[in-house]
């Protein structure tokens, strides 16, 4: 931990028609460490990932990413492929997105697309096999590689993936994530589907990501285990409210997150019937 | 003006014929989110069956029109109905759980398939039927001008607000109607609450062939020509009028409907009766650039 | 494998299909067989095919027999193309076709190329100007159907407002333009000039145009599906309509379709060969055969005649001898006498006025 | 893991019975009007002609055939029971390597056996104008699918106005050599670009919209070119369409007959036959359709290629990958518009004559079918699709009539059955032979 404030989060709110599902949020996440974001299903943490990334615009609010060499950003102004490429802010998600179709190897190649398109001059340098294409290609496969052998992944290379169990599409969707070059690493949930082993594994490359790599980590989580023993921060939603934060050690003793969790009042809350 | 008038009048025509035809796309969207490109064949599937209809009432002898018209309204909407469901039965059911593009594929694929059965079977040329209902009414005449409405469109406009009522009772009031709503909302909710899914799903199609079909025997009679290539423009109008409206609003789709036939008209007489098929498919590309969502459908929120 | 396979069955196939030796001479027909104008190309086929089985009846031409070809373009100038193509693979020595002028114009490139002879029925005028050599008219051209409709009007119309239409095909258009420049000559102004889209249905917004206008008489150039359309429409507009057209008008499903309204459409097509006395030996034969020998018939059949009494009198099928031999002969038909000039058009090509009455047609003064 | 097997039931001889009787008063129902009953012009009014022999053959074609599906249906969920393991991660990869070992090899020598077969055909067939011309058509059609293939095959966007730009390259040559005397050469690049241009005008705004949504806009397209094209008589010569286009040349020596200037016959002192020009011809088009084919495949293997095939697999994922999308489907719509352009200028070239009837929405579909059934995204594929579709009506005269028909129903079949296409296997455009042995 720098003790900086990587990206910070004013007064956010995401409104659809009459249901507010983020509101008024404010939260610093801080450089080179692990926020946790937990809360009930529906608490609004993926909308908050998608305020985020530029895949919804919030209705009020700002998000501001410190940028260490292009200085603050605002989040919210850029269209989300903008925002991985621009901001170097990258994400993962829930319902994993991989290029089914595609093998492992191609999804992380495709990752680094604005790089080589670059190198490619827009596939002229690649059509006539220039060598100063030849020389990026050949260096964006290196890197995939690189990171499949950090994330223990070297025999699925050439394997479709939508082929793969579930387990092992999050993690190749996580190296995929990180062949993007993130700054910040938005995981929405991806523990989930993963068994107690490749979850003690995915805590230690989380860990490791921070420490080597100097990524932090933005992370939805519902698996304890993880969030609690990675996290150097927590910030917990409720119905789109922060209603705390702090260490895990906090967080674990909070009388709101245990009201929330326990869902003491939510007995009586109507279910939404089709209308 | 008296001109004016009298293109209003035949764009309502028209225009009740389109949003008769695009209430079939809306529902069918509305429930199983796809384009049923198949839809105006069937209606043109529903005319030329009005067209042989029409022949034996008239070699057996029938000569009220009043009756005629009855007999081939029923038959039609009995025939086409089977034509509906089975074309959601072989074609779509398969392909629920699939990807977007391959139902609109195997949709485009039945559009060609009913077309060139059609050529097959009933041949290539027009088919006309001697004209009926050809009086009419003047409404009033300005200097050489004489505004007309014929029996034809009367009965065009009247019997489409007619259905359209029903149509509305039917949606609204029944216990079809709720789950049919239900199922547009959410399919699977739908099946949990011990619905029969697919039954609603055909009913649906076959709801939307039969409008369709009544379509058909109006513009049959109304025009008296036929052949089997007026499924595609009348088609491709009807869904204009659907996106127009609002893809899944069925208000909407009558709207629709009238606005492209009241467009069409106008054009045709004021603008240049050659370019108006342009001055319809410009609508659809503004409308779905512009607003997607159309004049009465609610915006769709990207899921991520 | 199972590629190349298919392929190479598929290579057997076809050469099975062309390496079949032609011991009879193969002449050819096309027109509309299918689509809308299919009754048109069936009166072609009809008359075709008892001309040949009348020469081969009587030996053939130069010893050996016809052996007739359709084709079909369905008055698509793109499948007239590649009938022409088929047409000239199979070798034909001689064309009658097509029908429609804007299917002749495209496939009398092809068969100029492949040096085939052609009689046409087509009337534009575009299909003679063009310097092909081996083109024939056996009918009047648009401009002199023209006159004949535009000068109908200026005599017997006189005070009526007039409307001249067209579909924009290549007949449609050519005939409407010579009606129009007709009746400039008589100093006649139209008071509308319009074209619309062959195919459509609803022509509500031109028929309410004719009607603001105040329009009598409706100078049409196109086919007869769109007449019927726009005298049904006209009749529930009340509108009272006299349509004046071109040889489209003969066939009979205009009847069908516009029903009574059919009565005022009245159209210049040539004289009725029917009425001539040296066709009534072959008429009786059509009767007798179940056929009516209306329309195009006898023009399908005085072309197989043209081309028998060509190919006999030059003694030879040869493109060459057989050109010459038609240029410069004159032919006893079934529709008269035959003879053409530098263009490849007739030279004394006649155009009489006909009106529909009660499902026939019959010519007036 | 565990494989899960599902109890199955085998459907017992009644209920299969029951079933088919079901099947065959449903086509009873649909074919009383259709097949039982049909109208006949009698010469000025309509007459009903009955067919019932071939309604009864139809309904009981429908009874045995639908017997005979549900048994084959059996036998194949039977046999792929068999084959059904549980998914993980040493399967995939087990799978995975097996098709590596199998490797992309026969496909490639299929397809340099087609090319040998190409190249080949016209020294067996030089005098028969028909199977040139066949081959000719079949090679456009190749060419054309190979287009459309980049934007519905690889970049998964559903163009069905294709044809559109096929009309804009065409349209562009004749109108250029009829009316300013350019050659073929000169206006192939031109004609290229105009329709590539029309592409990006036409997908700038539109390529944001929903798939389904994106396929009636492009029709829509479509229609627009071809009734401007129909309309415009000033322009496009209406209905009767453009004729006397020039034929292309080679270095400004045409293919005329001797004693004409300029002619190739007269230049080489060889005798005139028009069968030189459509050897020529049809040797174009091939070299065309082979260089398509390279470009596409090279373009695949680049960056931009490859992000076609994302965008088509997961747009969202994309967009969080940083990738410009619009971008990337603009690109993929106007390449595969200038491919279609470049097949219009040679079939303009071709047919010397041109019409907007060419260029139909009926025409879209064909090349559309030709991409969907021969497998989205396999070059093969499409060869193998045109080949069949171009033809199958060829084979049998009779036949002509139910190829539409048959069109049809095999799309719907086809989608049904394999909704990826006959070819749906895709190549990897990357792959990792790792060195020694655990590298």
């Amino acid at each position: 931990m720098t003790g900086k404030t990587l990206l910070s989060v004013q007064n956010l709110t995401m409104r659809f028609g009459g249901l507010t599902a983020i509101d008024n949020l404010s939260l610093n996440v801080p450089d080179q460490a692990i926020t946790g974001i937990i809360g009930p299903n529906g608490a609004g943490k993926t909308t908050f990932f998608n305020c985020l990334t530029g895949f919804y615009k919030p209705t009020e609010g700002a998000v501001t990413l410190n940028h260490p060499t292009k200085g603050p950003i605002r989040l919210a102004d850029l269209p989300s492929h903008k925002v991985a490429q621009t901001a170097q802010v990258v994400r993962t998600f829930q319902n994993i997105r991989l290029f089914a179709q595609m093998t492992v190897l191609e999804n992380l190649v495709v990752a680094q697309h604005n790089a080589l398109q670059k190198a490619s001059m827009f596939s002229i340098a690649g059509l006539l096999r220039l060598p100063g294409y030849r020389k990026a290609a050949d260096e964006a496969i290196e890197r995939a590689l690189s990171w499949l052998k950090r994330l223990n992944l070297m025999d699925i290379v050439n394997v479709p993936a939508g082929a793969l169990p579930y387990g092992t599409q999050r993690r190749v969707e996580i190296a995929r994530a990180l062949c993007v070059n993130p700054l910040l690493l938005c995981l929405d949930e991806p523990a989930a589907g993963l068994n107690p082993k490749e979850s003690a594994e995915l805590n230690t490359l989380l860990l490791h990501l921070v420490q080597e790599e100097g990524v932090s980590i933005l992370l939805i989580e519902h698996d304890m285990s993880v969030v609690m023993n990675v996290s150097d921060h927590i910030c917990v939603l409720n119905y789109g409210r922060k209603i705390a934060e702090g260490t895990p050690a906090e967080i674990r003793v909070d009388p709101n997150v245990i009201k929330a969790y326990l869902g003491e009042d939510e007995d009586d809350q109507p279910v939404e019937k089709a209308s | 003006m008296a001109q004016a008038l009298q293109q209003l009048i035949n764009g309502l025509t028209l225009g009740s014929v389109y949003g008769l035809i695009a209430i079939g796309y809306t529902m069918v969207y509305g429930i199983i989110g796809m384009i049923n490109f198949a839809h105006g064949d069937v209606y043109m599937v529903s005319a030329f069956i009005a067209v042989t209809t029409f022949t034996l009432l008239a070699a057996l002898g029938v000569s009220s029109v009043p009756l005629a018209l009855l007999v081939v309204l029923v038959v039609a909407v009995l025939f086409t109905s089977a034509y509906g469901w089975t074309v959601e039965r072989t074609a779509y059911r398969p392909l629920r759980n699939s990807t977007r593009l391959a139902p609109l594929i195997s949709a485009i694929g039945m559009s060609i398939f009913l077309q060139n059965m059609v050529q097959v079977t009933q041949g290539a040329r027009v088919k006309p039927v001697p004209p009926m209902l050809s009086d009419g009414i003047t409404l009033f005449t300005s200097g050489s001008y004489s505004v007309r409405i014929s029996s034809a469109q009367i009965l065009i406009i009247v019997l489409t607000v007619v259905l359209m009522a029903g149509f509305t009772w039917l949606i609204t009031r029944t216990a079809f109607g709720r789950q049919q709503r239900a199922c547009e909302q959410d399919r699977l909710v739908t099946a949990f609450l011990g619905y029969n899914v697919d039954r609603i799903i055909s009913l649906t199609f076959m709801i939307g062939a039969a409008l369709a079909a009544v379509a058909g025997v109006m513009v049959t009679m109304y025009y008296g020509v036929v052949d089997f290539y007026i499924g595609f423009v009348a088609g491709i109008k009807a869904f204009t009028a659907a996106v127009l409206g609002g893809v899944g609003s069925l208000p909407g789709a009558m709207l629709g409907g009238l606005i492209i036939g009241l467009l069409e008209s106008f054009w045709a007489s004021y603008l240049s009766p050659e370019y108006k098929d342009i001055g319809t498919f410009v609508i659809l590309i503004m409308v779905l650039m512009f607003r997607p969502s159309g004049l009465l459908g609610r915006p769709e929120v990207e899921k991520v | 494998m199972n590629k190349k396979t298919l392929l190479a069955t598929c290579c057997v196939a076809l050469m099975g299909m062309t390496g079949v030796a032609h011991a009879d001479l193969a002449v050819g027909i096309a027109g509309p067989m299918t689509g809308q104008y299919a009754s048109n190309g069936d009166q072609i086929r009809k008359g075709a095919e008892q001309a040949v089985a009348d020469i081969n009846a009587k030996g053939g031409v130069l010893g050996q027999k016809l052996k007739l070809e359709v084709g079909d373009d369905a008055c698509d100038p793109k499948q007239a193309v590649s009938v022409a193509n088929t047409m000239v693979n199979k070798k034909i020595v001689f064309m009658h076709g097509h029908w429609c002028s804007s299917s002749t114009i495209p496939a009398s490139d092809v068969y100029n190329e492949s040096q085939i002879l052609m009689a046409t029925v087509s009337t534009n005028p575009k299909v003679t100007d063009r310097g092909l050599k081996n083109i024939f008219r056996i009918m009047g051209s648009d401009d002199q159907q023209g006159k004949v409709g535009g000068d109908y009007i200026a005599d017997h119309m006189q005070g009526k407002k007039v409307a001249v239409l067209d579909d924009k095909s290549a007949y449609g258009k050519g005939l409407a333009d010579e009606i129009a420049k007709e009746l400039a000559v008589k100093s006649i102004t139209p008071v509308l000039r319009e074209s619309i889209t062959a195919g459509e249905k609803d022509y509500t917004g031109i028929i309410s145009k004719l009607k603001t206008a105040s329009v009598d008489v409706l100078a049409y150039g196109g086919y007869h599906t769109e007449v019927a359309l726009l005298l049904r429409q006209a009749e529930q507009a009340d509108l009272k309509l006299t349509v004046i057209s071109g040889d489209t008008m003969t066939n009979s499903e205009l009847v069908t379709a516009a029903g009574p309204a059919a009565n005022n459409v009245m159209f210049t097509f040539a004289p009725d060969p029917r009425k001539n006395a040296d066709s009534a030996a072959v008429v009786k034969e059509f009767r007798d055969a179940g056929v009516e020998p209306e329309g195009y018939v006898l023009y399908a059949y005085a072309a197989m005649q043209l081309f028998a009494d060509a190919a006999n009198k030059a003694g030879s099928v040869k493109y060459t001898d057989l050109r010459k031999a038609m240029a410069s002969n004159t032919f006893n038909t079934v529709v008269g006498p035959l003879s053409f000039d530098d263009k490849g058009n007739l030279k004394s090509p006649g155009f009489v006025m006909y009106k529909w009455q009660d499902g026939k047609y019959d010519s007036v003064q | 893991m565990t494989a899960i097997v599902h109890a199955h039931h085998t459907p017992t001889l009644s209920e299969r019975l029951k079933d088919a009787s079901a099947a065959a008063f449903i086509a009873l129902i649909l074919g009383i009007p259709m097949i039982g009953m049909t109208t006949v012009d009698q010469g000025g009014f309509l007459a009903v002609m009955t067919r019932w022999p071939q309604l009864a053959l139809f309904v009981g074609l429908t009874f045995a055939g639908r017997i005979l599906f549900s048994l084959a249906l059996e036998t194949i969920k039977r046999r792929s029971q068999g084959r059904k393991s549980g998914k993980s991660a040493a399967s995939a990869a087990e799978a995975a390597n097996a098709a590596l070992k199998r490797g992309t090899k026969p496909e490639s020598v299929i397809g340099w056996l087609a090319v040998g077969i190409a190249v080949a055909l016209p020294i067996f067939f030089s005098e028969d104008r028909y199977i040139i011309d066949i081959a000719t058509s079949v090679l456009i059609y190749i060419m054309l699918g190979w287009g459309l293939n980049v934007v519905v095959g690889l970049a998964g966007l559903l163009d069905l106005g294709y044809v559109a730009f096929y009309a804009v390259g065409a349209y562009t040559y004749a109108l250029l050599s009829t009316q300013f005397g350019w050659g073929f050469w000169e206006a192939l690049p031109v004609a290229g670009g105009l329709a590539a241009l029309f592409g990006v005008l036409l997908g700038w705004p539109t390529l944001r919209l929903r798939g389904d949504y994106l396929a009636i806009v492009t029709l829509g397209f479509g229609e627009i070119i071809r009734l401007l094209l129909v309309n415009w008589t000033e322009l496009s010569g209406g209905p009767n369409g453009i004729t006397s286009i020039p034929r292309p040349s080679v270095f400004g020596y045409a293919f005329l007959p001797p004693d004409t200037e300029g002619s190739i016959a007269d230049l080489l002192g060889i005798e005139f036959s028009p069968m030189h020009r459509l050897l020529f011809l049809y040797y174009l088009i091939l070299l065309l359709a082979l260089l398509t084919n390279l470009f596409v495949t090279a373009m695949r293997r680049l960056p931009l290629g490859r992000a076609w095939e994302a965008v088509r697999e997961d747009e969202i994922a994309c967009k969080a990958m940083g990738i410009n999308v619009t971008t990337v489907k603009l690109s993929a719509f106007a390449i595969g518009a200038m491919l279609g352009g470049f097949a219009g200028v040679f079939f303009a070239a071709r047919q010397g004559f041109i019409s907007p009837e060419s260029f139909t929405f009926s025409e879209s579909a064909i090349i559309l079918a030709i991409v969907v059934l021969g497998g989205m995204g396999s070059q093969l594929g499409v060869v193998l699709a045109a080949l069949v579709l171009v033809m199958l009506p060829e084979l049998g005269r009779d036949f002509a009539e139910y190829r539409m028909l048959l069109f049809g129903f095999a799309m719907i079949v086809i989608m049904v059955w394999r909704p990826g296409g006959i070819l749906a296997n895709r190549a990897p455009t990357l792959i990792h032979v790792p060195t020694g042995d655990k590298a």
